[in-house]
């Protein structure tokens, strides 16, 4: 096994990837979004329940792959009680990890996906749930897809 | 091991025809398994393209001297050399397409669009490629037509007793696939076409997945339409076929104007061209219907028959070895098969599988495979898929068997 | 001769570049004076796509391990070239066809069919290609649109008087040559657009003849649509542009159904691609993207000043030695023009003209160029044509007026 | 100039190219076709006049190349007094001639253009004004083009 792929699947991912976090519906939730992957066919369906503007519980369903769950699983874990334009920020930096391998800010434990930047194709697998997230705090309708990520 | 001596030499020969596959992949030897998303290309191809852009290329037809000659001799020799190749009746059938796509667009926008009407019905098969899906449905939101699905038995085959059962006076067109690019499944096409012209129904068939394995004969299969790319018989990309009978060809609309497909042009009025000239405006592929000449050569120099001994006997032996490691499941279980195979191993994700994979150079496809309809059908959000071409060798189905394992080991 | 120093180093090198240009036809050397029906291509166009497919080649998009994701990256950046030299504003509006007519084709079908109506009216000009005549013909007659015709001066400029007076209020489109392929003319699009604008009509520039000649910068020409081939610009045959700004094209319906052109698809329904997927149904020309991504570079390395001075001082240096030839009459004299000399020889017929330059390995083209209504309009059953590329050279005009002037002695 | 220039343009056919005979329309014609030659744009319209069967007189009108309007001029000179069924066999020998260089029968002055078959691509311009007889003489309505030639 390459360094690089034991980066990339550290146990952290492999064990939330497998038991992923805040798995399932979120009965009084009042943002919903579908994310699409058409690269893989991953789907995820977030759930989000704000109060005052802020994030009180995110809740998501679906299927993927280990690197698209174990995401979905951290970001629903870790973005608590934050504002959509906290969440933008975090995101942002989140994105600079996953494509140069650091970032800006100490992102706390989201740094066990820092060697998805060794693998490009996957950038989209890692924000797929992220993509979804924001989506639904702003009350887009529709889906979001991927496809919308710049291209590697 | 392939069943006759000369299909053992073959195996250890034709991997060195293939310039691409000598190469490392995160510093390991390149293991392809994705020729039925795309083939590689022999040296003889390349070349052949190579040669007329440096000895004979111009614009073909109309042309008056020398250049331009070789080049519409040359252009008109590949399209008798695909009408032999399928054995086709005249080479008048055989229309220059980008691909398989292009091609069943130009039978739903020529045909379709001229013959059906609202309330119109048309049959395709749930193990289609969506190359064969959509078109029909763009074609069906426009005149108001009907889709029905063929449905699959467990085993991957079409279940063709649902089949002769969807026929409607209002059935106008049949599109199937020969060869599934996911299950591998070989249709059985004269038997399908047999029951649609019963109905007075013609029958399109796909046969991107069948022209690289199996031997094609299209007045034998009796189908109205036959269509495949080059890119995945070991020919270039940005060229396939049209092949319809000449009596259907003839009574339909062209679909693209331009240079060519003209007898006449004035602003008063336009006469058409007679076929094939009618479908091919502008200037075509030149070069690439030229490297698909020489892809049938090529083809033909190994043989058919000693390809399908080849890969028959790949199949078996990957079928045993794949078959032992704990967790693997295979999807689709035909008899008749492509070599081609889908499946899934523990809840990894196919996915993951062909990031791991890659680190080996071990080259598969994961995903729905243009294929939704028939992923979901599955119950699957994804498979993984490995296909064979006619330079796959026991040595890839061995790295792919220690690649799996290591994948395991990664995700455990 | 060139008017800057490197011109002239240009010249003397540049024909090395070309494999095809060394070598004799029927004993003399080839002189190839047909570059506006299909240039030469230069090595480095040969050698990217061999090479390609040598090293990196496999199914683009949805490819899971490195060659995919080369493949992949190769031919996102060849549309990122494309972008850059004709200066688009986004790489999304640059969208890959087979060529000039089938982009002409996809405007017709998914923009005219979605925008015009019965009554409707589409200007071209009496200098179009048929590839600029015939899908507007087609549509007009499936619509019920019609067709109106810019007229000629007799310098072979169009008559922009008579231009401005064709709008009304029914008007919906213009489609016009920026450079006539057997006149020469170089069109004012800047003016046709800013004319067409005002009545609030959009217009589609077939650059064909202009793209290998100019710069072109489609935002500057503030054209809607502007279309070409690469086989014409040194690049591969199986591959052309159509440029759309991105609002028009992404109010368009999709023309082609497949694979790569959807979001999802269901049996229940299908939801498609972004730009520019949508229009992209199929397995792309992939080895053709990256043949055109080397065409351009290696007319950026060369540099379109250095051409345009080149070829300009080439048509000085020819209009002075053919003009000299008794019976030699030039066919429209414009002030702005491309590489282009139509023209005829006493009364000899064209045809006549170029079987006799064949045998001294002269290539030029004869007949009406695809362009019957501008050649019927000329009052003249056929035309004789010569046009130059990057190649071309004094020695080949030497050449071509010894040869027309054998072409009088045989026929005396 | 080459040998086979020579053959090609020999005296009587330029001769004929620039100096027709019997060009131009026939009043009493009983059939007319018009023969279109879309590789150079050359138009044959042809005029014949029939009685029980045999030509009587052949004229043509149209615009062309040195070797088609020789060709239409030779043709017009020497099948008259034939039946429709005569003609086709004489167009059958000359098509062999202007392919191979020789032909079955002695076609008399016909073998003047035997050396079209050094020039594949000017075949068809040879045969434009037999094909736009022989339909004439089938009253076939429209109009043939050389295209219906066989691929050289
Ligand atoms: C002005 C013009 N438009 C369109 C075309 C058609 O281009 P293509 O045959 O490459 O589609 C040509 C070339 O023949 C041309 O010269
Ligand atoms: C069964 C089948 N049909 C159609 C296609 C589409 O072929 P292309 O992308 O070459 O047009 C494919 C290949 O992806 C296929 O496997």
């Amino acid at each position: 096994m390459t360094a690089e792929l034991r980066e990339l699947y550290q146990s952290v991912i492999i064990d939330h990837g497998r038991h992923p976090r805040n798995f399932g519906a979120l009965a009084n939730a009042n943002h919903h979004h579908e994310g699409f992957n058409p690269l893989c066919g991953d789907r995820i369906l977030i759930h989000a329940q704000t109060q005052n503007d802020r994030v009180e519980k995110i809740m998501f369903e679906g299927s993927g792959c280990a690197i698209s769950m174990a995401s979905a699983s951290l970001m629903s874990d870790l973005l608590l009680k934050k504002t959509r334009a906290e969440i933008e920020t975090v995101f942002a930096d989140f994105h600079q990890l996953i494509t140069t391998g650091h970032a800006n800010q100490d992102l706390g434990k989201l740094r066990v996906m820092s060697g998805v930047h060794e693998f490009p194709l996957r950038v989209k697998c890692a924000t797929l749930a992220w993509h979804a997230l924001l989506a639904a705090l702003r009350d887009v309708s529709g889906k979001v897809t991927t496809e919308d990520e710049e291209p590697i | 091991m392939c069943v006759l001596q000369w299909g053992i030499r073959m195996r250890l020969d034709i991997h060195k025809d293939f310039p691409i596959l000598d190469q490392n992949i995160h510093g390991r030897p390149l293991v392809y398994l994705d020729s039925a998303a795309s083939s590689q290309k022999p040296k003889a191809v390349i070349e052949a393209m190579t040669h007329y852009y440096e000895h004979d290329h111009a614009n073909i037809h109309r042309g008056i001297y020398t250049l331009s000659e070789r080049a519409t001799v040359l252009h008109d020799q590949a399209r008798d050399r695909v009408k032999q190749f399928i054995n086709a009746k005249s080479s008048a059938e055989i229309i220059f397409v980008r691909g398989t796509t292009e091609a069943i667009n130009l039978a739903a926008h020529s045909y379709g669009r001229s013959q059906l009407r609202a309330g119109d019905e048309i049959i395709v098969s749930v193990m289609e490629h969506h190359a064969n899906i959509v078109p029909w449905q763009m074609l069906a939101a426009s005149v108001g037509a009907h889709i029905k699905v063929i449905p699959l038995l467990p085993t991957g085959d079409l279940d063709m007793e649902n089949y002769a059962s969807l026929f409607s006076p209002r059935t106008r067109l049949v599109a199937i696939t020969h060869a599934s690019n996911v299950l591998g499944t070989v249709n059985p096409i004269k038997k399908i076409t047999a029951i649609a012209h019963a109905h007075h129904v013609p029958v399109l068939v796909d046969g991107a997945q069948a022209v690289p394995h199996l031997s094609v004969d299209v007045q034998d299969l009796d189908c109205d339409f036959y269509v495949f790319s080059a890119h995945k018989m070991y020919g270039p990309t940005g060229i396939g076929v049209l092949y319809g009978k000449q009596a259907l060809l003839e009574n339909m609309p062209p679909w693209q104007g331009g240079g060519d497909m003209i007898a006449q042009v004035s602003f008063s009025g336009t006469t058409y061209a007679p076929l094939p000239a009618k479908f091919e405006a502008g200037t075509p592929a030149i070069a690439e219907a030229i490297g698909l000449h020489a892809a049938i050569d090529y083809i033909e120099t190994i043989g058919m028959p000693a390809i399908m001994a080849h890969e028959a006997a790949l199949m078996a032996y990957a079928k045993t070895r794949l078959g032992d490691i704990p967790g693997f499941r295979f999807i689709g279980m035909a008899k008749e098969k492509v070599g081609v195979i889908a499946f899934t191993l523990d809840d990894i994700h196919p996915h993951d599988m062909g990031t791991i994979l890659d680190r080996s150079g071990i080259a598969i496809r994961a995903g729905h495979h243009c294929a939704m309809p028939l992923v979901m059908s599955l119950g699957l959000p994804a498979v993984a898929r490995v296909s064979f071409g006619i330079y796959s060798r026991r040595a890839d189905v061995d790295a792919l068997v220690k690649g799996l394992y290591a994948v395991k080991k990664v995700l455990a």
